[in-house]
């Protein structure tokens, strides 16, 4: 289980490649299922230039590694990842990536889709968009389930 | 001793503090400690409360020590 | 779009950090899904000590291109990817990886889903396992969805 | 001119062919070309069977030129 917070970019395949690197392997994985966030160009509308993301020190890594706990226990995977950036982002870059790796296919599907949906509606972290006019605003709300 | 208070992203901006130390002689609930940091603002609709860092109701209890926390909806991922 | 038979062992993270290095960054990928399966050194009771793959050179390519090109049109995506093993496999190694990029992270979590799951189903692919009694068998069937 | 008629994992160690080239001088349904190709045995509930790589039921007619294939449940992924 690993939770991480990046101030910089970070390469979401080497990332995982290295994690998986430096576990034993065990012959007990069958399933991996992992989900990647990235920044887009637009928004509501909007063409969008950079992103701030602002988190919670502390509460967010707290509430995420609760969350890898949770997850890991009610699907009883064999590991779990949750990384997010935070501060200045630019087009393309990962913002967000949950991994699951379990026995078999449909646990590790559905806890990568419960830990982004969870991260999403309850990990204190807030985006604040500039958009190619140069105005500025705090993203409102992720949507439930897009 | 103090209780620390924090406010983050948009309502940081709109309270225009990002962290203040409120003086507690005895435990206040959440909802009194806005109506003091905000200068009695109304309590935001969807606005979110951590206590101690977990996620806590207005009417929860905090005393000197305790770290609390209003901010807006999240939107990460 | 990409549909690839390999007769090798792949690290899938390493296929698809090349895959997206010769992508034209474009600002319109949000979401990222990936499943992975990898062999097990277990299935049914008993310990798996290696396993054959066999497939239906010609129509497995062509019932998998078809799927991405279908799965692509009903969940709108940004590109897909469908990678399968064949031959001599170990454990702990990559079996199949099938991946999904769109705007928004249900059409990419969903459409990543349903590939999996029409491949299990329907790809003519055959397990035959090789137990650590040096028993032969071939897999009977795919659980429906685990 | 020929049919080729492919069978796959199990089923072509229970037949005992793999491939097969039958003489069709005029259509088939895959069924008879089962029966021809198998010597008989019966149809095996689960079977599955292709024409030209596209999947399709016991009647459908193949004719000289096509490629017809007979396999057990898949089971990739």
């Amino acid at each position: 289980m690993k939770v991480e917070i990046y101030p910089q970019p970070f390469n979401p395949w080497s990332v995982l490649q290295d994690y998986e690197a430096l576990r034993t392997q065990s012959g007990k994985c069958g399933a991996t299922a992992c989900f990647i966030g990235t920044m887009r160009d637009y928004n509501e509308g909007d063409t969008v230039q950079q992103m701030w993301l602002e988190h919670y020190a502390g509460m967010t890594e707290q509430y995420l590694l609760q969350l890898a706990i949770e997850v890991e226990q009610r699907w009883q995977l064999l590991d779990s990842l949750i990384l997010h950036r935070v501060g200045e982002i630019q087009c393309d870059q990962t913002i967000v990536l949950v991994a699951a790796w379990a026995g078999h296919r449909s646990p590790a599907l559905e806890a990568c889709r419960y830990l982004i949906e969870e991260l999403k509606q309850h990990a204190p972290f807030w985006k604040r968009e500039t958009l190619n006019t140069g105005q500025q605003r705090w993203v409102a709300q992720n949507t439930p389930s897009e | 001793m103090n209780i620390t208070v924090k406010l983050f992203a948009s309502l940081r901006e709109q309270v225009g503090k990002g962290e203040v130390k409120l003086n507690a002689e005895k435990p206040m609930t959440i909802a009194q400690i806005w109506a003091q940091v905000s200068e009695e603002m109304p309590l935001p609709t969807h606005i979110l409360m951590a206590l101690n860092m977990q996620y806590v109701e207005a009417n929860a209890l905090a005393e000197a020590g305790d770290e609390v926390a209003f901010f807006p909806p999240v939107t990460g991922g």
